[in-house]
């Protein structure tokens, strides 16, 4: 314990510690402060539990199919259960059944999970990649390097993105990465751009921006240290928002069979409706109700915690 | 003179994250009809929490602990959230502290008013109370055609003044006014000041003004109350506690804003700041700041107390004219000045 | 503020209670209501023939429409005469200004009227060739090149009111004549007479043709054209001039067929009929009408189906099991199951190395275990095939078409396939071995070296994504797992469609691929999926098998005009494909149908690719209540 | 003002230009045509294709074919379609409008309704059981998988239950006899609805115009709207539409109720985040101050206020409807826009499926620009003044 604290009581000045250091524990203790508001957001919490959850659901994917798990059988794409008639119900070797090509419903959901969350974070962190990059140059260079990007969001902003992706999908089927690219970069160089630009523009006006200038920090360096640190909590809120619109469309154009993913939530219940079950909701339940449930439950787990983080990064939702 | 606001021992706190913030902590005073209470002190010392206690403004996480409200012998705080609503403006109006934020942007200024009259008097007629409205502004001094535009149309004296034509629109017996001029600038904030004066003495309507400044409460008050981290320390008739300042915060007070009647003399700044009400001090609040403080004053409680007729005291250690060498220590701060202060000030 | 509000909630309330108090509209009892999931785009025939012949629009207009010369008559799909009151005279060689055509005299039956009365003539039928040819058939594209193929047909005359004479360039096979000409939509002259000449003076005259919106337009079928509310729905009235409604259609045992008329008494058979009669079929329409509902999804037909709101769900593709199993339990609905003319296949590119060694390909199709994908993974809703024609065409069909490798244990396939691929040269780096008493590969092959030395590259075989088609998804993915088992490097490649397209016809860049194809009942198909001619970019045989001898004996099988002769030409192809594998035929799907056996009757339900194939039988179903 | 609207049509006119541009090439890059569907048949000759492919256009080179059509495009023709040769695009688009128009119009609107009304009254009761229980309902049906839960609805209301029609958006039995075409109805009811719409708007704007009306004009307000619902319904009656128009509505409950529950959240958490803030104002407090009753300060000046961000959002999404409706479309077998892009799409039919993308690009666009106007109306504080313009 004592080796950690510095022995000797100097001023910021001397800069006894190496700036990273300082920056961290200033990180640290804003992403405490952050962290404590967050805390009494209680759809955020229920958001952060939800994902927890889907987190530990996912990774107990990989350790069920070397341990317990037969591949042959519970394999989620090519597995089959030559012991029974499929779908079949719910049972001891099939805790939720099995679907019309005999394979397990549980497995399938379980293997997905961790897909999802790639889709869905990979795809969001290409948005708010390019959005805080795009919106803070935009922002501090202006001219014409705003016009630009500025008109690129408008015009992807008319583009109605469901159909789009519909019609693209009807003639090129997307596979797994292709998709979340597609949905990151649209939506990196879209809307989001708009509002991390306006976000960058108000702190770029703050006096320590001028400040250093006047101290001679390159644009590179402002806009780094000074400027991203600010937008980041913002990209962060949207980035949640970027997870449920990237699993939201997966699913729908899942459904439509205008994807190529071998499985995913929206396969699942694509695979029950090509099949014909999706007709009887009562007795098939198990066909759509799991990954109908899941598609929603993550989405909604992601758009609550982005929620939350809105009263953090929001203050005026705040509670007093 | 009748009593029309009695307030008893009242204690109200604020729940929040960190704990219970001791906001008002047993305020007792009354006010009689026409007279006007002026209260005082730093930000955050309550004083606006006290003005929305009288209104039953209170945020959702506020608390009453004790004491009561009585506004023209009912109780405020046992009546119905209905009766209390019938009683705002109509009986006590208000003056709020940012009056260019306190008018519905979406809504001509003219109409806010009229609304406020239809609600309280539902026999007046629409037009009948634009009549009255016409008649308010010429009282506060707008031109009467100006009451159907927009607020943003008005210059920030108009707003204050519409603002004040609004709390007067009901005849109530009481208006608060909360920080009522201090977004003017000096000469507007003189003027105005001095024509609610008139009005209320016109009118002989009670009022309450609330300021941190203290050359605003002396013009017009005919009480002052001074207040510090929730609690009254002070109270009296305008002539005694700015002439005679008992409370050692009191005495600083004054002495930290220049001169009402406008006499040089240097000013002395309080040292520290108000304490955290989340964990307030014990014994007297002010005596962590307090250079007269004793043992006595940071463990007990000092009692409120009338010392002279109308003039109310929380002191253990009140400060006396005599007291000067005592007050050398405030000097170390305000060198050369300050010792006879009193004397300076209150010598007129 | 509030009354307005109140206003508007009243009316809310209000228009929800009605909603669900007033009960919906009784359906009228003389309607047929089917349902379908697409817009029909046209009801002008050019069109729907030609760049639109969706399957849309020949459920509810062509096939409902138009009559033809002859026709096959269902459900044994044998050639009779429909307007023709004959078979046609055999083709004579016949010289006609200075050129040798081939000519042939149809006779036309004088009962057949138009639905306004007037009644259907040599006329007509001339006009009905003529017209198509002068406008140039390619151009109106589609399906009339087959129709009214250019290449064969010359000129159709008038002999007099009722007889007609064909002159043919060349003399056609039996896909031309009795399967192609002769069964050419037939057309009303005076109707389409002047449309023609009018877009004849367009600059255009396909696309003035292809503009032009019947109304009024005379038919001879048993509908004719009521109402289309676009995206709603399409109604039908039944004829009332229609000729051969409540004709008699007797089948015998011996193949043989009687129509006969009652009405008008036209009377005709095809050879002598002996034996038992194995069906009569009374032709109608009994329906005042049929009704298509157009449903955006198959839920919403099936509920529409239980619900009573439909009578029959029109899809080519025929119901998923999924809803055959929950409607067999629904009360007043039966489901039938039909074989399909069609099949699903792997092939390869056979201009590549090794793909063009044939025991390479043999060892492949004996490798895939199609009952056990069939029958255990797929649950019997794909059954095996192995012939390019399927069983189902039972008079094409070769029953002697040799199986690769049917009924053999997992092990039993991997030593065939081993021994075929030594026989061809190959070698392995580890060789795969196999435990044929307890049936399980003991060690997976691994690096296939080719005959001639080098180890065999990696290959992609094109699958379809498994939201296309979990079929035959599953179908590849299990094709790939059997074929590494044996060191085979085949990589299944989840591929969409149009790139799969792509690949086989406009660049043939690709190794191996699964596809499919749905078939007429004329097996000409093999001629067009395996001779050297379409070999090209875009032609019909993009896996490049080239063989002379097959070649010759398609070319025969297809100028053939005597159908026994050309069933046995058809039985050796079927059988050199089976042993040569240009394809090899993996599965397909029978059709599974719904429809409400409590307001309907069919004559019969078994019949080659359903019901949905002849229209869901509008002419002769008849409605109980 | 004028400079300013000016500005923004020529940025307008350039968005789209660049749009269709994008859409176009975008469509073209992708693999196939339509004389592929030529390919699963051999009986048609190369030639057909040829042939097919001179009538379509498609012989010519990809940029003189983006010439033509722009040059068609701002000529307001949009083509003729593939897959329905040689029919107008125009046309098709045309026929597929009011159906949508009708649908999405009421379902944004309702939606918009509920949620604007949820969303105020949780905010004004922020941290209360009411306000997570709308969240997390809210946000659950936000993200719930809208296919499924369309045909779940179906299933439980008009299969199960058999409250409301099956699908489709009119009953083929009745209209089977129907003297007009559903679109023709259609565009009455679209009539109808802004007559009774403005109507009673003026209706109750003059007869209750101040702030406290009298018992009397409120009847006769009341009077006269019905008076007026009543008029156009008899109208509609003479016409012999009246029944058309209620198979319609009947048609129209359930998807605009499934929409309604997809799409409240949107609107009730931007009300309600919105509204957070406007309560904080200073003006809310001085009307509570006022002794307003609860209600009056809630609506009139919290959420007044709030309604801002709100309309623009209202405006949007109304614009991008006008294509986004393919899963409603398709689940509630309503063809619109939405079936025919995606038909086009699924069978390569480029210009139909270009228009169909610019259609809504257009759309979209003079929804901002609305927007904007609107957002001028409703707030007085906002002016475009000539220098803002651009």
């Amino acid at each position: 314990m004592n080796e950690l604290v510095p022995t000797h009581e100097t001023g910021p000045a001397s800069l006894a510690e190496p700036i990273w250091k300082i920056r961290w524990k200033l990180t640290r203790r804003s992403l405490r402060q952050n962290w404590e508001i967050f805390k009494e957001s209680r759809i955020g919490m229920l958001g952060i539990i939800l994902i927890i959850a889907f987190g530990i659901f996912g990774a107990m994917w990989p350790i069920m199919i070397n341990t317990v798990w037969d591949p042959m059988v519970y394999d989620p794409v090519v597995g089959f259960d030559p012991m029974m008639m499929h779908p079949s119900p719910p049972s001891g070797t099939h805790l939720l059944g099995t679907d019309p090509i005999g394979r397990d419903i549980l497995a399938q959901l379980m293997h997905s999970t961790g897909r999802e969350f790639l889709l869905g974070v990979l795809s969001a962190l290409i948005t708010v990649v390019i959005g805080t990059a795009v919106g803070t140059a935009a922002a501090y260079y202006g001219g014409l390097i705003d016009t630009f990007f500025m008109r690129i969001a408008d015009i992807i902003l008319l583009f109605p993105f469901i159909p789009l992706l519909v019609v693209v999908g009807a003639m090129v089927k997307l596979s797994f990465l292709p998709f979340a690219i597609i949905m990151g970069v649209l939506g990196g160089f879209g809307g989001i751009t708009i509002i991390l630009k306006a976000q960058a523009l108000s702190v770029s006006v703050r006096p320590y921006i001028d400040a250093a200038r006047v101290a001679g920090g390159s644009n590179f360096h402002i806009i780094v240290s000074h400027i991203i640190p600010n937008v980041l909590p913002l990209s962060f809120l949207y980035m949640m928002f970027s997870v449920t619109s990237a699993i939201l469309s997966e699913a729908t154009l899942s459904f439509f069979g205008v994807l190529n993913i071998d499985m995913s939530w929206g396969m699942m219940i694509h695979t029950a409706d090509v099949a014909g079950y999706l007709f009887d909701f009562a007795r098939y339940w198990w066909l759509w109700a799991p990954a109908g449930l899941a598609i929603t439950l993550f989405c909604a787990a992601f758009y609550m915690v982005g929620r939350g983080l809105d009263e953090v990064v929001n203050p005026r939702l705040r509670k007093r | 003179m009748d009593t029309l606001l009695r307030l008893e021992d009242l204690t109200m706190h604020y729940k929040t994250k960190a704990g219970w913030v001791q906001a008002i902590d047993n305020v007792s005073f009354s006010l009689h009809r026409g007279q006007s209470l002026g209260l005082v002190g730093e930000s955050g010392c309550g004083k606006t929490s006290v003005a929305m206690s009288i209104m039953r403004l209170l945020p959702y996480n506020a608390k009453l602990v004790k004491g009561r409200v009585l506004f023209g012998g009912h109780d405020l705080y046992t009546l119905s959230d209905e009766e209390v609503r019938q009683l705002r403006w109509k009986e006590v109006a208000m003056i709020f502290q940012a009056a260019m934020n306190s008018l519905n942007p979406v809504y001509s200024v003219g109409n806010q008013i009229v609304e406020a009259i239809v609600t309280h008097e539902p026999e007046t007629g629409e037009d009948e109370a634009r009549e009255r409205v016409k008649s308010l502004f010429e009282l506060v001094g707008i031109p009467k055609e100006r009451m159907d535009h927009y607020p943003h149309e008005y210059s920030g004296g108009m707003k204050q003044r519409a603002v004040i034509a609004m709390a007067l629109a009901c005849n109530p017996s009481l208006i608060i006014a909360d920080e009522p001029t201090t977004a003017l600038d000096v000469i507007v904030q003189d003027k105005i000041l001095r024509e609610i004066e008139e009005i209320r003495r016109t009118i002989n309507m009670s009022m309450i003004y609330i300021s941190h400044d203290v050359s605003v409460i002396a013009e017009v008050s005919d009480i002052v109350g001074v207040m510090y981290a929730g609690r009254l320390l002070e109270l009296g008739p305008a002539d005694d506690v700015f002439k005679r300042p008992k409370n050692p915060y009191t005495y600083s007070l004054m002495n930290a804003y220049p001169s009402i009647l406008g006499e040089k003399h240097d000013l002395v700044t309080i040292p520290g700041e108000p304490p955290n009400l989340l964990d307030p001090p014990t014994g007297c609040r002010f005596h962590p700041r307090c250079d007269w403080a004793t043992k006595e004053c940071r463990e007990v409680e000092p009692a409120w107390r009338e010392i002279t007729k109308g003039h109310y005291l929380a002191c253990h250690n009140p400060v006396r004219t005599e007291h000067g060498t005592a007050h050398n220590k405030t000097a170390r701060r305000a060198p050369g000045k300050g010792g006879d202060g009193i004397g300076t000030s209150g010598g007129n | 503020m509030k009354s307005w509000k109140g206003l508007l909630a009243t009316l809310i309330i209000t228009i929800l209670i009605a909603a669900v108090a007033v009960p919906g509209f009784a359906g009228s009892g003389g309607l047929y209501e089917m349902s379908i999931f697409e817009n029909p785009t046209t009801f002008n025939l050019f069109s729907a023939t030609g760049p639109q012949s969706t399957v849309w629009n020949d459920f509810v207009s062509s096939s409902q429409y138009y009559t033809s010369l002859y026709g096959l008559a269902q459900p044994y799909l044998i050639f009779v005469p429909s307007v023709a009151a004959d078979v046609p005279s055999e083709l004579k060689q016949e010289k006609i200004g200075g050129k040798t055509y081939y000519t042939s005299i149809v006779k036309i039956r004088k009962d057949v009227k138009w639905s306004n009365n007037t009644s259907l003539t040599a006329d007509d039928v001339a006009f009905s060739y003529n017209a198509i040819l002068d406008m140039d058939p390619n151009k109106l594209g589609g399906n009339w090149p087959s129709i009214v193929d250019p290449e064969v047909l010359e000129r159709v005359e008038k002999i007099d009111n009722y007889t007609v004479k064909f002159i043919l360039k060349d003399k056609p096979g039996l896909a031309q004549w009795q399967y192609g000409v002769l069964q050419g939509y037939l057309l009303n002259k005076s109707y389409w007479e002047p449309v023609f000449a009018k877009a004849k003076k367009a600059a255009d005259p396909v696309k003035e043709l292809f503009a032009h919106e019947p109304s009024g337009e005379p038919v001879a079928g048993p509908y004719m054209h009521a109402k289309w509310e676009k995206g709603a729905f399409v109604q039908n009235v039944a004829n009332p001039a229609y000729a051969m409604k409540g004709e008699v259609t007797t089948f015998y045992e011996d193949g043989n067929v009687t129509i006969e008329n009652p009405k008008t008494g036209f009377k005709w058979q095809s050879g002598k009929p002996t034996g038992k009669v194995l069906l009569k079929v009374t032709e109608g329409p009994n329906a005042e009408g049929t009704l298509y509902r157009i449903l955006g999804n198959q839920a919403a037909a099936v509920m529409s189906l239980i619900g009573g709101q439909v009578d029959f769900i029109l899809n080519s593709l025929g119901l998923q099991r999924g809803f055959q199993e929950q409607l067999s339990q629904a009360q007043g609905v039966t489901t039938i199951e039909n074989n399909v003319n069609g099949f699903r296949f792997m092939m390869f590119n056979l201009r590549k190395y090794p793909f063009n060694i044939k025991e390479f390909r043999q060892a492949i199709s004996i490798l895939i275990d199609r009952e056990y994908i069939c029958e255990k993974v797929l649950q019997g809703i794909a059954f095996p095939q192995y012939s390019v024609v399927p069983p189902g065409n039972s008079f094409w069909y070769n029953p002697d078409t040799p199986q690769l490798g049917k009924g053999l244990t997992r092990t039993q396939k991997i030593e065939e396939a081993v021994k075929l691929l030594k026989k061809a040269g190959f070698t392995w780096e580890v060789e795969p071995q196999i435990d044929l008493e307890k049936d399980k590969v003991t060690k997976r092959g691994k690096g296939l070296i080719m005959p001639d030395g080098k180890k065999m590259p990696s290959f992609d075989f094109m699958i379809m994504t498994a939201g296309y088609d979990p079929l035959r998804y599953t179908f590849g993915l299990n094709i790939a797992q059997w074929a590494k088992d044996v060191g085979i490097p085949m990589e299944a490649a989840p591929t969409e469609f149009n790139v799969i397209s792509d690949a086989l016809f406009e660049t043939q860049d690709f190794d191996a691929g699964l596809m499919g194809w749905s078939l007429t009942a004329y097996p000409d198909h093999m001629r067009w999926f395996f001779h050297s001619d379409q070999t090209g970019l875009g032609g019909f045989n993009p896996q490049g098998y080239s063989n002379p001898e097959f070649d010759k004996l398609a070319d025969e099988f297809m100028a053939e005009s005597d159908m026994d002769k050309a069933r046995e030409q058809a039985f050796k192809l079927q059988e050199m494909l089976a042993d040569e594998l240009p394809y090899i035929v993996l599965f397909d799907t029978p059709l599974i149908e719904a429809y409400r056996s409590d307001r309907l009757e069919y004559p019969y339900t078994q019949i080659l690719s359903g019901l949905q194939r002849y229209g869901a039988l509008t002419s002769t179903v008849k409605l109980l209540k | 003002m004028r400079r300013y609207v000016f500005g923004r049509l020529g940025q307008v006119i350039l968005t789209l230009l660049i749009y269709v541009t994008l859409v176009y090439f975008l469509l073209q890059a992708m693999p196939g045509d339509i004389t592929m569907m030529y390919l699963s048949n051999p009986k048609i000759p190369q030639a057909a294709r040829e042939e097919l492919k001179k009538q379509l256009g498609l012989d010519q080179s990809l940029f003189m074919q983006y010439v033509s059509y722009m040059k068609n495009f701002f000529r307001g023709e949009l083509g003729v379609s593939f897959s329905q040769y040689p029919k107008p695009v125009w046309d098709i688009l045309m026929e597929k409008l009011p159906r949508t128009f009708v649908l999405f119009l009421t379902a944004n609107v309702f939606s918009f309704y509920v949620g604007f009304v949820m969303g105020k009254v949780i905010a004004w009761r922020r941290g209360k059981v009411i306000d997570y229980a709308a969240t997390v309902v809210g946000i659950t049906f936000w993200t719930a998988f809208y296919p499924l839960l369309a045909l779940v609805v179906i299933w439980i209301f008009a299969y199960n239950l058999k409250w409301l029609p099956l699908n489709q958006f009119i009953d083929p039995r009745l209209w089977s006899a129907a003297p007009f075409t559903a679109n023709q109805v259609f565009g009455n009811m679209v009539y109808g609805a802004a007559i009774i719409g403005i109507g009673i708007f003026f209706i109750f704007y003059y007869l209750l115009r101040g702030l406290k009306p009298s018992r009397r004009s409120r009847a006769q307000a009341w009077a006269l709207a019905c008076a007026l619902i009543a008029a156009v319904l008899f109208v509609a009656a003479r016409k012999g539409m009246l029944i058309y128009i209620w198979d319609i509505t009947r048609h129209m409950i359930l998807p605009v109720f499934t929409l309604t529950l997809i799409n409240f959240a949107g609107t009730m958490l931007l009300m309600r985040d919105s509204m957070l803030e406007t309560v904080q104002e200073d003006y809310v407090m001085a009307a509570r101050a006022k002794g307003l009753p609860d209600k009056v300060v809630r609506d009139r000046y919290a959420a007044r206020t709030a309604l801002l961000p709100t309309v623009t959002s209202l405006v949007l999404s109304l614009a991008s409807s006008m294509s986004g409706g393919m899963v409603t479309e398709t689940m509630f077998s309503w063809p619109g826009l939405g079936q025919t892009l995606f038909a086009a799409a699924l069978s390569n039919d480029y210009p139909l499926a270009t228009g169909a993308l610019a259609f809504t690009g257009i759309f979209l666009l003079i929804a901002h620009f609305i927007a904007d106007i609107l957002y001028a109306v409703l707030d007085p504080r906002i002016t475009y003044t000539g220098q803002s313009g651009v």
